[in-house]
């Protein structure tokens, strides 16, 4: 389902889910790499309980802004949820940083969460849908996934964790 | 600043003095009240009651001080120090000397420890001060002090309540958004199981044969896999025209379930069909089929019912290989199982013994079936039986009910599932 | 109780008069706050540049006192006496004679109507007293009240962190469920569309025939139907040991694409197969074939490819009813298309002219194939030549791999995409 | 899908949701009939947004309670929160009954919902998934009825509106 293009020695992953909805067409969209026009983004601090909040009103906000409909502000809002809960319970804290995109004349969202914790070892493992088990809740790691358009894990052991998650809108 | 120890008689005297001592200290405002709210309610029992109480503050020491605070802490753990000299503690003790009962610390706006006896201390963490006691030139009234709380307390509860709006309304938007996230999963399963099932029946018409117009006969048929949703197993027919104008029906039922079946299915149809086409007589079909497919697949074992009808004369010819009975109801509701010895393909002694030749009059009704029509039950001879019931009672019905009325009937109870195809042709006065 | 008129020099003064109406009028506790808390601050700016103000207060009127409220009210609304004797208004209006500009009302604990001027107005409702003013006999002190609203305040917000608390966990649990769900959700998806490409395939497989093992020869290949996910369309093979011990090979092609078209396909290679089992001459078989399906299926339309392999000798012979031409590449490489006229199934004049015998070395590799291989850049010429390049790169890979790696090389660029099959034969030393 | 055997004079509508891990054996479910034994049901008040929250905290407790995991406890919460929501927005308020239900050693979890407000005119359009069309949130009735196992509502123009829906736990 879900192309995956690891390399587990580098701790890197990157993929992107199978929606029916996925970007727009053209190459793979590359973090970092010019393409899609970005806007200025925002960073939050995740160092509290209370950060927590602030960044999913931020992160509601600029998805309304965006233009993206109910199902989809439910997507992105949960998946930054969780990965500022990530950067705040297992990284220790660290930031969030939303970010809207615009290419082809759709706009997207992009949040690059990054933590200066121990980062993880095992990426595939954490990308592993441990949910349906009940037992190990893991992460979520893979839930923010498959939530989004684009996913990009970027960790190694002591180097702290940057998790880049984007998503179009479909109009 | 120095520690003090202060006898109180009324609670306006304890606040007075808890006030000023937490002002001094440079005490923020919320733990100002906290503490002096919790001094209060600890308290107010034994001033009520003309008791007095002691109050007893040691102040922060200034960081060149170190220990010096371990003086006016008898009971001083080791750790009250070891945060330093970043920033110092209030130490207050409120004893209750005539106390009945220890007071209860329960909920208090400012948490007590409980030291032993009816005493309650609270050691307030202060910020450091900035060289000299800033706080000690011009103390402000005691009604200053209390407005300042007030307004403090005020102005945290509204923001508390404005996160609290939001908070419920971020709440409330992620309910609906789950709601509505759920509504499209399942539409999308939905769709993937509809394309599904229609790419599934199309392929399984593949299989069958289109529905052949005969003036003179009307014809229908209804299968169904013993497990919903899994497409056909083994068991087939096949109906077609004959250059001569008769119409040649099969009907097989290949060993096993599944798609492994299928194939020899359609192979035993196929074959048929090209014998009968190519003018092989209908006695020797059977044999010539198993000759023919024996030489390929080597497991094919099929029990197959073979007929023939003359759609002018409604002359009928039967051939079988170890499959159930074709049942014949006539129109006055008389019926008869019409049993061919003969059998199977990848039996042994393949081949149809003899063909059995009989009539169909307007009006009467052929049902062809596989066994898993009559042996729901597990006994074949008490499903044939019901079978001739349930065609008698459903014989006038259209003919595209009938199949699946006479099915519905026989599978009220099923003990032994099987694939079930079953057939019906009447004659028509054409 | 009667209407004032107070002029104020300092707050301390303003909050004390206000506090003792707002307790005289029975005021619930959180009001008299807000409401001392907004006059302070509309007042603080005047009072602390030493102007005085003046406070003016009309206490709530009793129930059989209907109107006597608007006597104090010169601005007084009908509306403001619609709310009956239920419940009464305490009217403040705080006037700033001096102010150089009108007071900020913004963000007030207790909102405030502007009239016009510096004048800032509340109208408080109140609770109704019952019977006497309840609240006029033993009026508290004023640190008392105070007391009382900073100990209103602080559990009101300590509530409200409560209840942030509880709110903050659920929306926490909600958020791990969601993705939980969603997790769930999109997994039983998966497993959805993974049971039924399963079924898909295997009623695919049902379709096609078994692989066939002989000593001497070697066959693999290759289907592709023209949409991805998409079931097999009118691209068809059999093949099948003769009881001779020479294989028999079928490619068709019937007309269109979708599932009409399979039915169409498996007609004709049952058709031919039976033909072949019963021994009919490879060269009769085409033309044959189309007689026998005629008699049924007249839209059929099918172009077709017989070979016949002996494994032992290599011989080969070939027969064809407008299918393209096989190819043929010698192990050393050099390759030759096979060209056979004739015409397909439901063709005018069908059959095949003639056949073609040549003979298959060991490591000669024969290519049979529809034209979705060639004809994808829709030229066949240049298909078949390019076609011929890819064989001849092929030819010595393990024969499981040849059909793929030369559909994939000639599938780099499709102009026109249609189902393909791609089956290979190689001669090995027996 | 989910079976319908509403009869529209009624404005009554019952159904199941075909989900995998449905009600125990047996025969359907009768809300009122003798079966499944019942525990003591708790009754709450929905007359304001508070009481909206107070309902949602209750309900995650009884299904946590019931043992449900993490995943059916968002479903009945969810489910919960909206119709509560309804009876308050649509109903001008009413109340919610939460109870315990057991039968062959399965538990589960049963809510009434009922409110005093002018009924719903056309339930097979309520029960519609107005909702990915973006635009019509409508009661989002159709999606209490999918997160749920059974599944009833009673109502009648100026009648008001009771809605009975039921889970059962796997374990
Ligand atoms: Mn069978
Ligand atoms: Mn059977
Ligand atoms: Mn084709
Ligand atoms: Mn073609």
């Amino acid at each position: 389902m879900a192309q995956r293009s690891p390399t587990a020695s580098e701790g890197r992953s990157s993929g992107s889910s199978d929606d029916r909805s996925s970007g727009p067409p053209g190459e793979p969209w590359e973090p970092g790499a010019p393409g899609g026009e970005r806007g200025a983004g925002s960073r939050y601090n995740v160092a509290s309980e209370e950060d927590l909040l602030t960044v999913r009103h931020a992160v509601r906000a600029a998805t309304v802004e965006a233009g993206f409909g109910l199902v989809d502000q439910t997507r992105i809002v949960t998946a930054a949820s969780e990965l500022a809960r990530n950067a705040y319970v297992h990284g220790g804290g660290g930031s969030l940083e939303i970010q809207p995109l615009t290419r082809s004349g759709r706009k997207g969202l992009r949040l690059t969460v990054r933590d200066d914790g121990p980062g993880i070892p095992d990426v595939e493992e954490a990308l592993g849908d441990g949910f349906t088990t009940g037992s190990g809740l893991g992460h979520g790691l893979g839930g923010a996934r498959r939530l989004m358009h684009e996913f990009e894990v970027r960790t190694r052991p002591g180097e702290g964790t940057t998790v880049i998650v984007s998503r179009w809108n479909d109009r | 600043m120095k520690p003090q120890i202060t006898t109180l008689h009324s609670l306006a005297g304890l606040r007075s003095a808890l006030r000023r001592v937490a002002h001094r200290a440079g005490l923020p405002v919320e733990l100002r009240y906290r503490l002096a709210l919790s001094a209060t309610r600890v308290a107010r029992g034994e001033l009520t009651a003309g008791r007095p109480v002691l109050l007893e503050t040691v102040p922060p020491q200034a960081p060149h001080q170190p220990g010096g605070e371990a003086d006016g802490v008898p009971d001083g753990r080791a750790d009250e120090l070891a945060d330093g000299p970043a920033e110092g503690r209030l130490i207050v003790r409120l004893h209750l000397p005539h106390a009945p009962r220890r007071p209860s610390l329960e909920g208090l706006p400012l948490p007590a420890e409980r030291l032993p006896g009816t005493t309650a201390v609270w050691r307030v963490p202060t910020p450091l001060l900035s060289g000299t006691d800033a706080c000690r030139d011009d103390p402000p009234g005691l009604g200053e002090l209390l407005e300042e709380e007030l307004s403090v307390a005020v102005d945290r509860a509204d923001a508390l309540a404005e996160d609290h709006q939001r908070l419920k309304h971020e709440l409330a938007e992620t309910n609906s958004g789950v709601l509505a996230l759920y509504v499209q999963l399942e539409e999308r399963d939905e769709q993937l199981r509809q394309a599904h099932g229609r790419i599934l029946r199309q392929l399984e018409d593949a299989l069958r044969p289109p529905p052949v117009r005969v003036p003179g006969l009307e014809m229908a048929v209804h299968y169904e896999p013993a497990e919903k949703h899994a497409p056909t197993g083994g068991d087939l027919y096949d109906w077609f025209v004959l250059p001569d104008g008769t119409v040649h029906i099969t009907v097989v039922d290949a060993l096993g379930h599944g798609l492994t079946s299928t194939r020899s299915a359609l192979n035993v149809t196929h074959a048929v069909r090209t014998l009968a086409l190519e003018g092989h007589p209908l006695e020797s079909i059977v044999q010539r089929t198993d000759e023919v497919l024996a030489t390929f697949d080597h497991e094919l074992m099929a029990t197959v019912q073979l007929a023939r009808l003359d759609p002018g004369s409604g002359e009928l010819v039967l051939a079988n290989g170890s499959h159930p009975p074709a049942l014949l109801v006539r129109k006055g509701g008389e019926s008869s199982l019409l049993e061919v010895r003969g059998r199977g393909i990848g039996f042994p002694l393949p081949g149809s013994e003899r063909l059995l030749r009989d009539r169909l009059d307007p009006g009467d009704l052929l049902v062809l079936y596989t066994d898993g029509l009559t042996e729901s039950r597990r006994d074949p001879r008490e499903g044939e039986q019901r079978l001739e019931r349930a065609a008698r009672r459903h014989r006038h019905r259209p003919i595209e009910d009938i199949p699946a009325a006479i099915a519905d009937e026989m599978h009220t109870v099923i003990l032994h599932p099987d694939d079930t195809v079953a057939l019906t042709v009447r004659r028509v006065p054409g």
